[in-house]
């Protein structure tokens, strides 16, 4: 069918046992059905047009938190964006900034995942648990709401410019992540939490700055959660 | 204590690197062909971070000034011009980092609220210049 | 030619870190030096997409009791199960929920703030008589929030993680398993994993079927290993297909909806399910519903202009319940069907969704001959959790659910038994040249210069499976699969890859998938030919009935020799651990 | 693997820098504001002595430590920015001290 529309995909490409530098490759992507993922773009590009093009994926329906890359510059699910919205033709794609290239849009996480945990993101219990379930208030259940939906794709703390200029600094998924167990009533592991976030790597690196707000795939807000960690620090006088 | 929080990934940062020219640094900082969308708050603070060095240099410049030591400084705040520019430094720096302690200290932190917010910031930032530039050019 | 491979000693390996793996690896971890070797990075497992909850018997809401969860297990299998298998599974099932709670997971809570809960397909109260609250929930995030939290507390543990490793080959000798060859993915390179307990946790295979659920990294490739090893995959013919899947994309829609009031329409505006199953409606099993739903199709009732789906209704809850307990639903129909569920009904077709069968093992999750003299002989060294075993809980159909009960329960004991075998057993040396198989393998695709690739190859095998082999099935569908799968095999053998790279060479992982999937798909095929009855999630067309006499028993898949598929057969185990069989009855709701 | 994402300990952690920021700033807005039209209702030097004061102490700590807060961005080298901040405190001692001498000279 002649009839259907093309976009340009430019492409990040980078074999680091091939190529003295990184380029970009431009690929003519057909749109087949209203409303196509870019995910389905980039199947399409991998298995039609260049089967040399690496990539994560896993899950496609934007919970995994695989293919978190940059699109015309902002940080978004492929799985979840569809390419109608971008609303051009010329379609950019890079892998997410502030983090190491391994190959074309792969991009080394590891460092993300060590930042993550060094906030200890586990129910810290000092007090011996009940037998039955702890009891938690559907009041302090919300209080969770919008904490921990976080898939962790990277795209909030890749879209920081404080991440990107510190690179020790913890990032908005991890203050994200400790505020889920800050305020989660069954913890207790504030005393050992805090003073990993009180720290200039920390929660007080955030110059307020939302493009991790904006950049969320799940509408979660990062800031908030920093500024709620900041109260909680102040409040408790370190 | 907190070395306790180390990860065990293993297998990874160790690429051989074969004839690839670019050190492992540049993989994090190769030019990019867009750069990241300038959003509201990116905006705002980048703003933010050049009405700060503006301010800044005025102020210093204004104490070695008065106090006697840069005389070619009376001469250059003496222009009108240089003069709206610390002006509108001025009010969208006090303005804006007036937006910022609202976002720690009220329910700034909104995603729906912020980026109305800046308009406020903005739209006082032009009233107020105004207001603040009539007796500059009286 | 000489490989530099790289070796690794642990106490036990899992191989795999969804929900079953690093369950197994927290609990194994606290006793003995654990690696988790995983394809992808372990919160990308898909027990992520996992929504609707987690069923046990908790009663928080209304009286319920583990026996009448082990009863609608069991007549949810189609009388398939191992009886042993559900008793255990739905004892532990509460006490295991109450530990996952403790570890962290934020459950929705009733007002009192216990864990809440929701009706589920084929969960019910007294042996039957009505639908019952079962299943504990996250919104519908369950397998989200669960799988998070257990790698946030396998890491606490200090599990080791080898993340991006694809495995090649299980190793064996002197008759037990010891290895596992694995391929590191980004820097390139085999690596041995010597170990007394291998457990596999690598999950399911229904990336063959076009329209399916699952994630990419969904290839069957545990099942294959398995297979060429001469283990066997039992119960390979019983595909769940979820009845709603989103029209063309496949993605799933959680049961929950139907569990929170969502109803089935046709193009009447009927709500069909009142004529399949008078009893629980459109809260019957998956099996049950998908069939109806092709068979309103079939009989052109159903929407749109080609008439080809149905419609699931959930706007009249109202939008404040929809955003409250099903949001990531909202966002799915919002972004993969263009509709608000708020405010119209979402289009849905069944999808493939999950392999009943599996591994086989016994319910203390140790992996069994299945074939042989002695078929319920454990392995040594070797057991398997999760969708990739089959202890067997599901049988012929897997209740919505009990996927995440049978990861959380099975996953932990495989923990625990693997921890067990390795204290008490010392290392199985491995065998001379351990891993040449696998390694060539790799080879013979990373120097393959032919003209297939993975494009129209995994075209044809996903649309073949989708259409000969989908909801219903025939023989003349079956056999014609099986020549497209024989010719698909035969492709192999001249196959290319463009990419010689060593570093994150995606298309050599594909072609190694495309090469399991062909495989498990042939087998998958062959079994479904040869079970001449309609049980569970097998319809055959031309065997419309259930037939006890004949078939009452699992399949088992094995490969001969000469890599030829074998079926044989093994009795379903009737006895459970304490209490009375269940006898056969026939499954009406 | 990066390792080193150590607590730094209380002297350190940006908490009293990040909070005399924000203190400071409002107080600025106020005093900068009648500074500048204290200035032109009634000359030069109106309501200098009430306002001089906290205006250079605080608004000289507040632009050093934005400056901080910049080279913290853009300097990757840990001894250039040693220098950078050792040219700060001394830039700021300095007018600290003729901010000093220009009020008490009048």
């Amino acid at each position: 069918m002649s009839t259907n529309k093309f976009v340009t995909f430019e492409i990040f490409r980078y074999d680091p046992e091939k190529d003295k530098e990184p380029y970009y490759q431009t690929y003519k992507v057909e749109i087949r059905r209203p409303g196509m993922l870019l995910l389905e773009g980039l199947n399409q590009v991998k298995w039609e047009l260049d089967p040399t093009l690496s990539f994560r994926r896993s899950c496609r329906e934007g919970v995994c938190g695989s293919d978190g890359l940059n699109v015309n510059g902002v940080n978004m699910l492929s799985c979840m964006t569809k390419i109608e919205d971008l609303g051009t033709d010329h379609i950019v794609i890079q892998p997410l900034p502030g983090m190491r290239v391994i190959r074309d849009l792969v991009t080394d996480v590891d460092d993300f995942f060590q930042k993550f945990i060094t906030v200890k993101p586990y129910l810290i219990r000092k007090s011996p648990a009940p037998d039955k379930e702890f009891y938690q208030s559907p009041e302090d259940r919300k209080l969770l709401d919008g904490l921990y939906e976080c898939i962790l794709c990277g795209c909030c703390s890749s879209s920081c410019p404080s991440y990107w200029a510190d690179e020790k600094y913890l990032g908005p998924n991890a203050f994200l992540r400790a505020y889920r167990y800050l305020i989660d009533s069954r913890d207790e592991g504030a005393e050992d939490r805090l003073p990993i976030l009180n720290d200039k790597h920390g929660v007080w690196r955030c110059h307020t700055i939302y493009n991790c707000v904006e950049a969320c795939p799940k509408q979660l807000n990062p800031t908030k959660a920093i500024v709620g960690i900041r109260r909680m620090l102040l409040e408790r006088g370190y | 204590m907190v070395e306790d929080n180390e990860l065990n990934f293993t297998g990874v940062c160790k690429i051989k690197y074969k004839g690839c020219k670019m050190p492992r640094k540049d993989l994090v900082t190769y030019p990019k062909k867009v750069s990241y969308k300038k959003h509201t708050g990116m905006t705002a603070w980048l703003l933010h971070r050049i009405s700060g060095v503006i301010l800044g240099l005025y102020l210093l410049l204004h104490i070695f000034g008065k106090a006697g030591y840069a005389d070619w400084f009376g001469a250059l705040t003496g222009n009108a011009i240089a003069r709206i520019i610390v002006l509108v430094a001025f009010v969208y720096h006090a303005f804006n980092g007036f937006r910022i302690v609202l976002i720690d200290f009220s329910n700034g932190a909104e995603k729906e609220v912020f980026s109305k917010q800046f308009m406020v910031v903005v739209l006082l930032t032009i009233v107020v210049t105004i207001i603040g530039a009539i007796p500059l050019f009286s | 030619m000489s490989v530099k491979v790289e070796y690794h000693k642990y106490d036990v390996v899992i191989l795999g870190a969804g929900g079953a793996g690093l369950n197994a690896a927290q609990v194994a971890s606290q006793y003995v030096s654990t690696a988790v070797i995983s394809e992808v990075y372990p919160t990308r497992s898909h027990t992520i997409s996992a929504q609707g909850g987690i069923s046990a018997a908790l009663g928080n809401l209304e009286e319920d009791h583990w026996i009448w969860h082990m009863y609608d297990t069991v007549k949810g299998s189609d009388y398939l199960a191992d009886q042993d298998a559900c008793e255990y599974m739905t004892k532990l099932a509460p006490q295991y929920i109450i530990e996952l709670e403790h570890i962290g997971v934020p459950f929705s809570r009733t007002a009192e703030g216990k864990i809440a809960q929701r009706p589920f397909g084929g969960h019910t109260a007294e042996f039957g008589k009505r639908p019952v609250k079962r299943a504990c929930y996250a919104a519908d995030r369950t397998g989200h929030v669960m799988l998070q939290t257990l790698f946030e507390k396998s890491v606490a543990q200090k599990t080791q993680f080898f993340n991006e490793f694809y495995a090649l080959e299980l190793l064996t000798n002197e008759g037990a398993v010891n290895g596992v060859l694995c391929w590191d993915i980004k820097n390139g390179g085999f690596h041995i994993f010597h170990a007394k307990a291998v457990v596999f946790a690598t999950g399911g295979c229904c990336r063959i079927f076009k329209t399916n659920s699952n994630a990419h990294i969904n290839t069957g490739d545990g099942l294959a290993l398995a297979l060429r090893k001469g283990f066997s995959w039992s119960d390979a013919e019983f595909i769940q297909f979820h009845p709603t899947g989103i029209y063309l994309a496949g993605n799933l829609i959680t049961e929950g909806v139907r569990g929170e009031g969502g109803i089935l329409l046709n193009a009447q505006g009927e709500r069909f399910m009142e004529r399949y199953a008078p009893t629980i409606k459109d809260l019957a099993p998956r099996d049950i519903v998908s069939r109806s739903m092709v068979k309103e199709v079939l009989a052109g009732r159903g929407v749109g202009p080609n008439k080809d789906h149905v419609l699931l209704k959930i706007d009249h809850i109202g939008a404040e319940a929809i955003h409250e307990k099903l949001p990531g639903i909202h966002e799915l129909a919002l972004v993969f069907a263009g509709v608000d569920c708020t405010k119209e009904p979402i289009p849905v077709m069944p999808t493939a969704h999950y392999q009943n069968g599996g591994i086989p093992t016994n319910y203390l999750t140790n992996v069994i001959r299945a074939v042989g003299p002695n078929p319920e002989e454990p392995v040594p060294g070797f057991f398997a959790a999760g969708e990739i075993a089959s202890a067997s809980v599901h049988g012929a159909n897997r209740l919505g659910t009990n996927s995440l009960l049978d990861l959380v329960v099975f996953g932990r004991t495989a923990g625990e038994q693997s921890a067990k075998y390795a204290k008490e057993n010392n290392f199985v040396p491995l065998a001379e040249n351990a891993g040449q198989e696998g390694i060539a393998l790799l080879q013979k695709f990373l120097n393959s210069n032919g003209k297939n690739t993975f494009g129209p190859m995994y075209k044809t095998l996903t649309e073949c499976m989708e259409k000969y082999v989908g909801v219903f099935r025939t023989e003349e569908t079956l056999t014609t699969a099986k020549g497209i799968l024989a010719d698909l095999k035969k492709q192999l053998d001249d196959y290319r890859v463009n990419d010689k790279s060593s570093v994150y060479n995606l298309e050599l992982i594909e072609a190694l998938e495309l090469n399991n999937m062909v495989l498990v798909a042939q087998a998958l095929t062959e079994a479904a030919l040869m079970r001449k009855e309609t049980r569970g999630g097998h319809a055959r067309e031309d065997y419309p009935e259930r037939d006890d006499v004949n078939f009452h028993k699992h399949t088992e898949v094995t490969l001969d020799g000469d890599g030829n598929i074998k079926i044989d057969y093994r009795p379903v185990r009737m006895k459970p651990l304490t209490v009375e069989p269940f006898p056969l009855k026939p499954r009406v709701y | 693997m990066i390792k080193g994402y150590k607590y730094n300990g209380h002297g350190d952690s940006g908490l009293f820098e990040w909070l005399l920021q924000r203190v400071s700033g409002v107080i600025l807005i106020v005093v900068i504001a009648v500074h500048f039209f204290s200035m032109i209702k009634s000359g030069e030097w109106g309501l200098k002595s009430i306002v001089l004061g906290p205006l250079f102490a605080l608004g000289i700590f507040h632009t050093l430590n934005g400056f901080k807060a910049i080279t913290d961005d853009y300097v990757k080298s840990t001894i250039w920015r040693a220098i950078i901040l050792a040219i700060y405190w001394i830039v700021g001692v300095t007018a600290a001290v003729l901010a000093l001498k220009v009020v008490s000279g009048l």
